[in-house]
């Protein structure tokens, strides 16, 4: 199925109030990083494909015609890719269609944000819902999720410890991540769960950062892989799905299109039994609740098993299939990037340059990536054999 | 030239300039589903649905949230290309080279919800273009005014062009603007930005649009016409209008060298037939003529004032009315798809070319003062465009595939699994 | 149904935002409320930018504070378009903004909005700069001078906040 | 020329940016608001297809991708809370001020979820799966609000 093609480079920023930098610095600083990481240079990227979440954050429409050229996409083939907060995936997803097609050989795809350019990015996230349905009493994405939280607390009978005990997780996680945000030495569940009460039932601990970040990939094609690299990470598998808002039997508890995503991915893969064969996954978890739906949605274990999964200690560092030793979506969030970050941390850990972050051998990942209004899922499976 | 994969339906609604009884999902769902009938496909054979919209258009961040369902998105692998929809068709043709999708449904819509302007205005950076309330009608003004300069000429080319598209936009029965115009009324039209006058510009408008791209093997089964993508090139310069050569849009020079070499074009004007480009004011035609390399530069007017851009010239460019007659942002650039499409299937009707047409060039651009371009080759089969067939046939055809019959099987588990509400 | 049961729904979406300069174009707004322009040398390719940009895109070396030059604040206008018509509907009232932004304050954040007709927007090359700077002329007796050559120079605004508008307009010499 | 030290380096530009909108119903939202309006009842449409009643109407059903507008249901306005929130989040521009509850509820007879408020009751008694009815306001505009709420069922 087209050509084989891998990510050689990777490049992050670090997440937060990035005050003294505007966005196209904040864009190249994450390019060059990636640059820096394969030994290319600018001249060497063919295409880009550029990835940023909703206008209504930073008040830029277009963003690309803006910050192209400080992604070095001068007087080259660019396009935009949009698609919420799944956007960082999609753009990966097409800087790999762009390869695997056999149009270039060499693309960057970036994607970032930066959300401390508006007064409220819920104004921005607010703005998703239909104006003539939903915006009078929409709270941006926190309630949203909350709703989705909720659904599955009371269908499958998870009690309110369950989300802080998986923030509490990704918490201590993110003690190893440079780029991650919320870094709280000592955090344990008591400081979790004194936080107050935002949106039934999420607390404060519950939810994500506000973040600026970018985050930069580069894919490579087959023939040109090893000539950059000798640790470079294929991807294995892609999909991105989309569901409805108001389609007949949806529940929110039940992902039906991550698992349609999984199914697709893994078939490309050859994976049989994800919770066996994959050794870390990184899931967009901006909400707690969110990585235990998710972990359901992949496909690691059965729709209401999540939680159980969470309490046999598998998903933790220690455990036999780690999930977001980053820190995940929970620790820094600046929604355009944050999805990429997920692909980028899963190619890290299968070229096993993650740092403190590393799960020892890890030789096939997972990333995901999640946006709309709970809706729009990418999955990107990386292995460090092709 | 190898063939990898065609566009074998499509659909429309007729533009307008703003329509408030119609919602946009009613605007979409019935045109895909146009597009689909058109095709004798169903949405079961359609493997990838990229879209194409704009959230500051719309008035909605994240603008396919709520129309995913409409367009027939629903558990397939979507994404959204947030540029005009020729570039949503550029990601799909993308994917169709993989083999990971053998078809793929393009969906572009374009509201008014707010003015133009707005949208263009938000496309500014905040520091140095946006305190200026620079727009798509002042820059691409600053930007005629640098081709007039350069090579010394006056605006009668580009009244020319309008003259021209006007004429051929009153034979378009899905255009907007069908009004034909004189040089001179062009010349008096009131002036919004010198030199671009009311009549040098699009108008506002309206519209949705749906394309399907198939697989090589697979677009042969579903018509006996399919539209050959050849070749594509896109391009993007720089932002900032005081860091580039307005003039001369470099981008496009290089988008239709992209494309010209996958397609093996040497020269454009004797290999290729005709022409529909995004014209979003009329200095811009001459300027993408030039680009495209049908004339030299500074020598576009020729084309206009020596008759050869007329829809009975011997290269017509926008024999449809191009933009000037109807401009749905995020949908303009992959009408020009749609209508080469119809030129060289020999559907366009009344504004059909009458000599005999083999290839064409497809140009859509973005961003201000031609920043982005994307230019596709279309072609069709060496023998002449066959009657359509009969559309059950048709869909008998694809059936045989298994395509549709799969995808109906793997449906039905995926809602199974969910588990009863309450 | 009656067409005129077709229902349409009036609103507006407004956002408080702080857009952060940065370095470089911090420096240049920081310039323009001293009423100076100034420019950024590239090392690599010798090329001066006025306006600021964050980097040299053909070379694409980020640019650095020492970088920064003084310019005159004056120039040649190398293009221009005269705006004669209001593109843009009525502006909007401040009380209408302000309920919709709070609690965030409409003085803290003041209502942008595009500069009333009529105008020219210029490309103007800043003597010594090898980029062009978009702004405009204003005053009728401007617009009538103005031609592709015209020099210009600026007219800076009384009251100045590091924002684009310091430098109020360019007048013809 | 040369480097000035003293230049002020601007840390942020403030300004609010105002796009109008007018965002337009169509014909199946604007019947269903007629409808609340002048009659206070809540109606759907039905999938060709599979026959399940969405509400509020949509042009197609997403899921088997079939036209819905043969039929125009009239469906309860009581239901099911599937799901809520006690939203205390509060930032600029909020339509509305916290604390609010919203939900969505799975109106009889319907096979979709519609998000509404949640009034006329304390934040802790609210429960998911309770039964909720709608509360119509006496001075309907024909829109959202002409629902002010839906409270549990007496």
């Amino acid at each position: 199925m087209g050509r084989r093609v891998a990510v050689v480079g990777v490049g992050m920023t670090e997440n937060k109030s990035h005050w003294d930098c505007s966005m196209p610095a904040l864009y190249r600083l994450a390019v060059t990083r990636a640059l820096a990481d394969c030994g290319l240079t600018h001249k060497d990227i063919q295409a880009v494909s550029f990835g940023q979440s909703p206008e209504y954050f930073e008040g830029i429409n277009h963003p690309e015609k803006w910050l192209a050229e400080a992604c070095g996409g001068y007087l080259k083939p660019v396009f935009r890719i949009h698609t919420g907060g799944t956007v960082g995936g999609s753009a990966a997803i097409g800087g790999y269609y762009l390869v695997a097609s056999g149009m270039f050989d060499v693309v960057l795809a970036v994607s970032g944000n930066k959300l401390n350019e508006t007064a409220s990015a819920q104004i921005g996230l607010g703005t998703v819902y239909d104006p003539i349905i939903g915006r009078q009493f929409n709270t941006g994405a926190p309630s949203a999720v909350a709703l989705q939280s909720l659904r599955y607390m009371s269908k499958y009978g998870y009690n309110e410890d369950y989300g802080i005990r998986a923030a509490v997780q990704n918490r201590q996680n993110a003690m190893n991540n440079p780029y991650a945000q919320l870094k709280i030495p000592g955090y344990n569940f008591e400081m979790a769960k004194s936080t107050p009460m935002l949106c039934y039932p999420l607390r404060l601990a519950d939810m994500c950062p506000t973040s600026d970040a970018a985050c930069a990939m580069i894919f490579v094609a087959e023939d040109r892989v090893r000539k950059i690299t000798d640790r470079p990470a294929w991807v294995r598998g892609t999909a991105a799905t989309a569901a409805g808002v108001y389609y007949a039997d949806r529940d929110w508890a039940v992902p039906i299109e991550l698992r349609k995503a999984a199914e697709i991915a893994y078939k490309q893969a050859g994976i049989k039994d994800p919770l066996k064969e994959l050794d870390v996954v990184e899931l967009y978890n901006a909400f707690s609740w969110q990585e235990l739906v998710w972990y359901e949605g992949i496909g690691l274990c059965d729709w209401g098993e999540g939680g159980k999964l969470f309490d046999k200690g598998i998903t933790a560092m220690t455990g036999s299939l780690p999930s977001n030793p980053s820190g995940g979506t929970l620790c820094a969030n600046s929604i355009g990037a944050a999805a990429m970050f997920r692909k980028a941390e899963a190619a890290l850990q299968v070229m096993g340059k993650a740092g403190a972050r590393q799960v020892q051998g890890a030789k096939l990942s997972l990333g995901h990536g999640w946006g709309g209004a709970i809706q729009f899922h990418t999955i990107m499976v990386f292995g460090s054999e092709k | 030239m190898e063939r990898k994969a065609a566009i074998v339906g499509w659909a429309q609604s007729p533009i307008v300039e703003r329509d408030e009884r119609i919602h946009k999902t009613e605007m979409i769902g019935r045109t895909v589903q146009a597009a689909l009938d058109k095709s004798g496909l169903s949405i079961g054979d359609i493997d990838t649905v990229i879209s194409a919209s704009c959230d500051t258009m719309d008035g909605a961040s994240i603008s396919n949230v709520f129309v995913v369902e409409s367009m027939g998105g629903f558990m397939k692998e979507e994404s959204k290309v947030e540029e005009d929809g020729a570039y949503a068709a550029l990601y799909a043709y993308l994917r169709l080279l993989t083999g990971h999708h053998k078809t793929a449904l393009i969906v572009a819509h374009g509201r008014v919800d707010t003015p133009p302007q707005f949208y263009s205005w938000m496309m500014t950076d905040p520091f140095l273009l946006r305190p200026l309330g620079v727009e798509m009608v002042s820059a691409f003004a600053l930007q005629a005014n640098s081709y007039l300069s350069r090579y010394n000429l006056d605006e009668r080319p580009a009244a020319k062009v309008v003259v021209k598209n006007r004429a051929n936009g009153v034979r378009n029965p899905n255009t907007q603007v069908r009004i034909p115009i004189s040089e001179a009324e062009v010349l008096k039209s009131p002036v919004l930005a010198s030199p671009i006058k009311l009549a040098d510009a699009s108008p506002r408008s309206e519209a949705a649009c749906a394309l399907i791209l198939a697989n090589g093997d697979l677009a042969r089964k579903i018509t006996p016409n399919p539209v050959w993508i050849e070749g594509v090139g896109y391009n993007h310069d720089l932002y900032y209008l005081g860091h580039r050569d307005l003039a001369r849009p470099e981008s496009l020079a290089r988008a239709a060298r992209m494309a010209y070499a996958q397609a093996g074009i040497r020269n454009p004007r004797k290999e290729t037939d005709f022409a529909e480009v995004y014209e979003p004011f009329s200095f811009s035609e001459l300027m993408i003529c030039e680009g495209l390399g049908l004339a030299e530069a500074g020598e576009g007017r020729k084309l206009v004032e020596k008759g050869i851009a007329n829809l009975d010239g011997a290269y017509p460019v926008n024999a449809s009315g191009g933009a000037l007659c109807g401009n749905p942002i995020f949908v303009a650039g992959l009408l020009r798809m749609v209508e080469a499409a119809r030129q060289l299937t020999g559907q366009a009707g009344e504004y059909q070319i009458k000599k005999d047409i083999r290839r064409g060039l497809v140009h859509a651009t973005s961003g201000f003062c031609l920043q982005s371009n994307i230019v596709y080759v279309l072609g069709r089969d060496e023998a002449k465009p066959k009657p359509v067939q009969a559309r059950k046939q048709v869909k008998d055809k694809v059936k045989k595939t298994g395509k549709a019959a799969k995808k109906a099987a793997s449906r039905k588990p995926v809602r199974k699994k969910k588990a009863g509400r309450k | 149904m009656d067409s005129n049961q077709y229902r349409v729904l009036e609103g507006n979406i407004s956002v408080p935002y702080r857009w952060t300069p940065g370095d470089i174009y911090g420096r240049f707004l920081g310039g323009l409320k001293e009423k100076k322009i100034l420019g950024f040398r590239c090392p690599e390719c010798k090329k001066v930018y006025a306006p600021a940009t964050d980097i040299c895109t053909a070379c694409y070396y980020g640019f650095k504070p020492e970088d920064q030059v003084e310019l005159p604040d004056a120039g040649v206008v190398k293009s221009f378009t005269v705006v004669r018509a209001n593109l843009w509907p009525p502006k909007p009232d401040p009380e209408v903004v302000a309920k919709a932004i709070a609690p965030t304050k409409l003085e803290d954040h003041p209502l942008l909005w595009p500069p009333a007709p009529p105008y020219a927007l210029v490309s103007v090359k800043i003597e010594g700069a090898d980029t062009e700077f978009i702004h405009m002329v204003k005053g009728e007796r401007n617009l009538g001078k103005l031609k592709v050559g015209s020099k210009v120079k600026a007219v800076w605004a009384e009251q100045r906040e590091g924002y684009l508008l310091d430098l109020d307009h360019f007048e013809v010499a | 020329m040369g480097v000035n030290k003293m230049t002020e380096i601007i840390k942020s530009v403030k300004r609010t940016n105002y796009v109008p909108y007018r965002w337009v119903y169509g014909r199946d939202l604007s019947r269903f608001f007629l409808e609340t309006k002048n009659n206070q009842k809540l109606y759907g449409v039905r999938c060709t297809k599979c026959q399940k009643v969405l509400v509020p109407p949509a042009e197609v059903c997403g899921v088997c991708f079939a036209p819905t507008y043969k039929e125009w249901i009239p469906v309860s306005d009581h239901g099911v809370l599937n799901t809520y929130t006690v939203v205390n989040l509060s930032f600029p521009g909020q339509p509305t001020n916290p604390p609010y509850a919203y939900g969505l509820v799975h109106l009889d007879g319907t096979d979709n979820l519609f998000s509404h408020m949640i009034g006329e009751v304390e934040f802790d008694k609210i429960k998911p799966n309770m039964r909720v009815q709608a509360v119509w306001n006496p001075d309907p505009k024909g829109d959202l609000f002409d629902i002010k709420y839906f409270k549990p069922e007496e």
